[in-house]
């Protein structure tokens, strides 16, 4: 049975991704999720200074799905690097993850982390609940995404990975936008929304900051839906996220034409152990159904 | 389950010290001891706290008064509303038959006093800064103390205490609570008596439920794998007594 | 306990709505949703023509939701006000959903429908799986929410109820435009999405339209954001739907300053019950909790 | 439950008349007699068709061809697949004790042979357009068979053949399935007789679990409070043998 995929010429033992934000804080947890049996591993995004991100309660979940807002907690550019340094240690390939307010800022990072062995560099231009940042700085339109993607490409000779937001009714425009603009993948999606849960008892939001993206099962039709568009859309490989934590969903998002699927809810959903379990149940299932090689189901639901 | 806070009332308030409350609620959920909750002030904050007392569905959070949320708790009424949600972590593994002893360093001690309820004979070593900061000296009889200024007990450190311990006995098994210094010297003099050894570690906690990664110590996450780790799991972690992570994430030497 | 609400004068005896495209097919129907306990009930969409809609399946769930490409299938407004006549029988409050591919449409449909007792019209501008309506037709914009509730306004006296989609970023601009165009009320929200479900072993989307509107628990979250939003931003009452099956869902809601809740895909997760359902755990929870008044929890999530 | 269909394979294909063939499947679910599954050829459509064989996790469902998705049903060969999603609907009331007979027009037969393969000595009526589309001759013995055109059986309807069985025999329960003018008249000698009675409806079904209000019947949803209603229901549904709902919802009158 076939499992590995390529993206970007980055080749992954299996597809399965470990998405930005969930456990990507130190080199020492990204070591055992990929011992857990990840194709990749992305670290937590990070940004040119160090930030507390919100108070807590950040995460909580709901009977369909998580809902977030960290607020981008991350120790800034220059303790990334420290920290996240000999990365052939972890064993598999390592995705930056790299934050900004400006295209300036991207590429500080950018800079920053260059001495680092990073496979690739992930631009999340899509975050529904950080002020300053993604969605809520006006990051996911068209023109703002090329104009960011354009500035990290003149910085990078990696693979860019543009991570986009499901909320964007014209997503794959912008998908173009960061094609156009030398991205050599699409990362979608992130968490939609954003949204709110109140506690009645205490008649107030729970997250501290009120609202937050959702994520896990709830996201998964609308993960499914954008990736089979921007599947159409561009010609570059789409990373599909969202909701993914079961082999058939892996293998539902792979039809759909992802070459790689992130998972990031699955982590709470089903222990570290997701990405090991997802690839058995990819194999089962292929085996069941005939097919030697993942690559060969890609895309299969298009007509 | 859903991980969301669930509004108990606060039912009991009781000063275990000047600077200690322990605020009792009921929850109706099992809990193991060496387990925690976060507690959640609506529009402030949500910290972890060890359960300190299990008495049915009874159960209480001891409260070192320390920084902003642990004052806000601390100006709580009895009838009070607060947002409880857990349990969470791994707790720690209870044998009935062997000897064993409880190292607990100030606040360290709430996360051992439910250990010390369900064990019988336990050995308790309890070091604070001064005698008014010694907890629970009514719920435990026969605790051997120790403070910093000498006001009760032996005057040093509860690795001082225990070194002293291990002169005349021998334990089967340790449980140990408090400062992460403290607790590496315990876990060093363990190792080097051969005496099987727990610790509850310490790290900032956002989520509790092991998805957000900011409570690692070396790959291990504190809030699911922990906060209870023996001495095996801990000999594999290299920041365990000298590396903690701030909440922005960047790490910082003890 | 006092359950009832007044929604732009309009009594309910309590704040449940039976939401529109679910049951409301036949007079019979809202008659029985009305027996089961709802405080008002509103019509599936009509249009000027008859439509059949989308070929089946047109409605499945998922583990956290349900999706929906039904096509607005219906009768043709000539059909429907015969269908709807002497509402008086219903026992409570009726409203007509009104659809159109333009804004002349819509205008025909209202005074189609005005020989009927109605209490109000509701223009849903946002479904997001029928070409020609709603969101695939431009309708969700602020400009195009103007004029077409602009036109509807002209066309009658009824209170107008515009509809409003969750996945406009802008949704509150759209608020605003139709609050200035005369609308009585909001409803918020219509399904998200759209949303892409795979049967992996057929290898093809599931729904005949391939991609439908999520519904249910997975909408939730985001309908109480967009709700609450909407509550500061402004002055005309929200109607609450989405993801909306249990006395604790509906009080989060309306603290979330809902004046009534909209029911849909609760009808699924609880029968037809539902309404009688949510009715009686509201009354509990009111009791518990020291609440002798529904309006009292209007909004109290808000600092 | 989750309402998606699930793939299966055709692993026998039988035909049953001229424009019937019955479809097997594997399908581990429990079935009531009279319950119906909707049947999914991807990319084309999705109807609803009874259960007509249950043999431990073997279904078979009984298709006359028709129009555009019985077509492309009839196609298919064995080792094909289609989609399954139910079982959906109220079936049948089976008693054991009662002297019953079954009323089954046309593939209204369908609905009723499950019901014949429950309960013992059934009188069957079956009316056909002729003799070649009379279904189940080898399933079932004796069965009281009647032809538009005479060719086998009594000619005239299956009220005709049971207006007369009447005038010799009493039955405490009658099962019915067929067009809806045969349902009614059925039901009107029935109340006359004062025998009970249930029968099957068909009306077009989408979401086939009751929240699209497509299938309504004077406030009743065939899909889930019927296919299958009693005498005493249907007395309280105007519309039936009167008016079916199109799939515009627009209402016809039959
Ligand atoms: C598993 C676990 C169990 C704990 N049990 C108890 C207990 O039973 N009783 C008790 O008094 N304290 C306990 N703590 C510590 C308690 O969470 C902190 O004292 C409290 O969060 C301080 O908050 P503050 O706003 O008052 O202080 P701050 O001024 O915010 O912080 C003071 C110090 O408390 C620690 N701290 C702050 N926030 C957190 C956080 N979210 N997670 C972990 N540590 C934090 C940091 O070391 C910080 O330097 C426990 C911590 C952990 C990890
Ligand atoms: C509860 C129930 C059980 C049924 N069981 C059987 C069965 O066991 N065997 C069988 O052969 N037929 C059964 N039918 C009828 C069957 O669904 C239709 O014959 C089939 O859908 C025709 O589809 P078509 O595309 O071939 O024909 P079309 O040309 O589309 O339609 C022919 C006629 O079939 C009926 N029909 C079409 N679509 C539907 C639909 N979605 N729902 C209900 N009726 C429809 C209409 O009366 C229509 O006029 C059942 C119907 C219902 C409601
Ligand atoms: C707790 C949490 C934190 C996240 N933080 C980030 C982040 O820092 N950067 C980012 O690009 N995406 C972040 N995301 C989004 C995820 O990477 C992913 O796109 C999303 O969760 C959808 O995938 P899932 O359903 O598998 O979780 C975060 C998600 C969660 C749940
Ligand atoms: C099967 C189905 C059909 C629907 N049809 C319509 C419709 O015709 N017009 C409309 O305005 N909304 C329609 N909706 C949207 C609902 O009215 C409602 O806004 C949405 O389902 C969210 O509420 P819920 O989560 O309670 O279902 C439909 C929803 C479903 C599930
Ligand atoms: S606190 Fe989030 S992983 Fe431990
Ligand atoms: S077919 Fe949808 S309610 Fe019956």
């Amino acid at each position: 049975m076939k499992l590995s995929v390529n993206v970007c010429n980055i080749r992954l033992s299996n597809p399965t991704i470990l998405a930005s934000g969930i456990l990507g804080t130190t080199k020492a947890l990204l070591k055992r999720v990929a011992e857990s049996g990840a194709g990749a591993v992305t670290i937590k995004s990070v940004s040119t200074e160090p930030r507390e991100g919100h108070k807590n309660p950040t995460v909580i979940t709901f009977d369909a799905g998580m809902l977030n807002a960290v607020g981008y907690s991350n120790p800034g550019v220059v303790a990334a690097a420290k920290e996240f340094a000999s990365l052939q240690d972890v064993g598999v390939p390592v995705i930056a993850s790299v934050i900004g307010t400006q295209k300036e800022d991207f590429v500080r990072v950018v800079a920053g982390l260059s001495g680092s062995e990073f496979s690739a560099i992930e631009i999340p231009l899509s975050c529904p609940h950080t002020p300053g940042f993604g969605l809520l700085a006006g990051q996911g339109t068209p023109q703002a995404t090329f104009d960011i993607t354009s500035a990290v490409r003149k910085a990078t000779e990696l693979p860019i990975f543009v991570k986009l937001s499901p909320n964007i009714p014209e997503i794959c425009a912008v998908a173009k936008a960061a094609e156009d603009a030398g991205a050599n993948a699409i990362t979608a999606v992130n968490s939609m929304g954003p949204g709110m849960i109140i506690n009645i008892e205490a008649q107030k939001p729970i997250l501290s900051f009120k609202v937050g993206g959702v994520t896990g099962d709830a996201l998964r039709p609308i993960a499914i839906r954008c990736v089979y568009d921007l599947y159409k859309a561009v010609k570059i490989p789409v990373i599909g996220v969202g909701g993914i934590s079961t082999g058939r969903h892996a293998i539902e998002m792979i039809m759909a034409g992802a070459s790689a699927v992130g998972i990031g809810t699955g982590v709470y959903y089903r222990g570290i152990e997701v990405f090991k379990r997802v690839c058995e149940e990819m194999t089962l299932w292929m085996e069941e159904n005939g097919f030697d090689d993942v690559n060969k189901i890609r895309g299969v639901a298009h007509d | 389950m859903i991980e969301q806070p669930r509004m108990v009332k606060i039912c009991d308030i009781w000063d275990e010290s000047p600077s200690v409350k322990t605020f009792f609620f009921k929850f109706d959920l099992h809990f193991d001891p060496g387990q925690f909750v976060m507690v959640w002030i609506p529009l402030l904050d949500e910290k972890p706290f060890t359960i300190s007392y299990i008495r049915n569905d009874l159960m209480g959070v001891s409260v070192l008064k320390r920084g902003m949320f642990t004052n806000a708790l601390h100006n709580k009424k009895i009838g009070d509303m607060i947002g409880i949600r857990g349990p969470y972590g791994k707790g720690f593994g209870l044998q009935t038959n062997p000897d064993f002893c409880v190292v607990g360093g100030g606040i360290g001690m709430a996360s051992l006093a439910t250990v010390v309820d369900r064990l019988n004979d336990a050995t308790i070593i309890q070091g604070a800064r001064t005698a008014s900061e010694i907890l629970y000296q009514k719920r435990f009889k026969d605790m051997n103390l120790c403070t910093d200024d000498g006001t009760t007990g032996f005057k040093g450190t509860t690795v001082d205490l225990f070194r002293k311990l291990l002169t005349r006995r021998r334990f089967q098994k340790v449980y140990a609570c408090g400062p992460e210094k403290m607790l590496y010297k315990v876990v060093e003099l363990c190792r080097n008596h051969g005496i099987e050894c727990e610790v509850s570690l310490d790290r900032y906690i956002k989520c509790g439920f092991g998805v957000c990664g900011q409570c690692d110590c070396s790959g291990q996450r504190v809030c699911v794998d922990g906060p209870v780790f023996n001495i095996k799991e801990l000999s594999k972690m290299k920041d365990f007594g000298k590396v903690t992570i701030l909440k922005t994430g960047a790490r910082v030497v003890y």
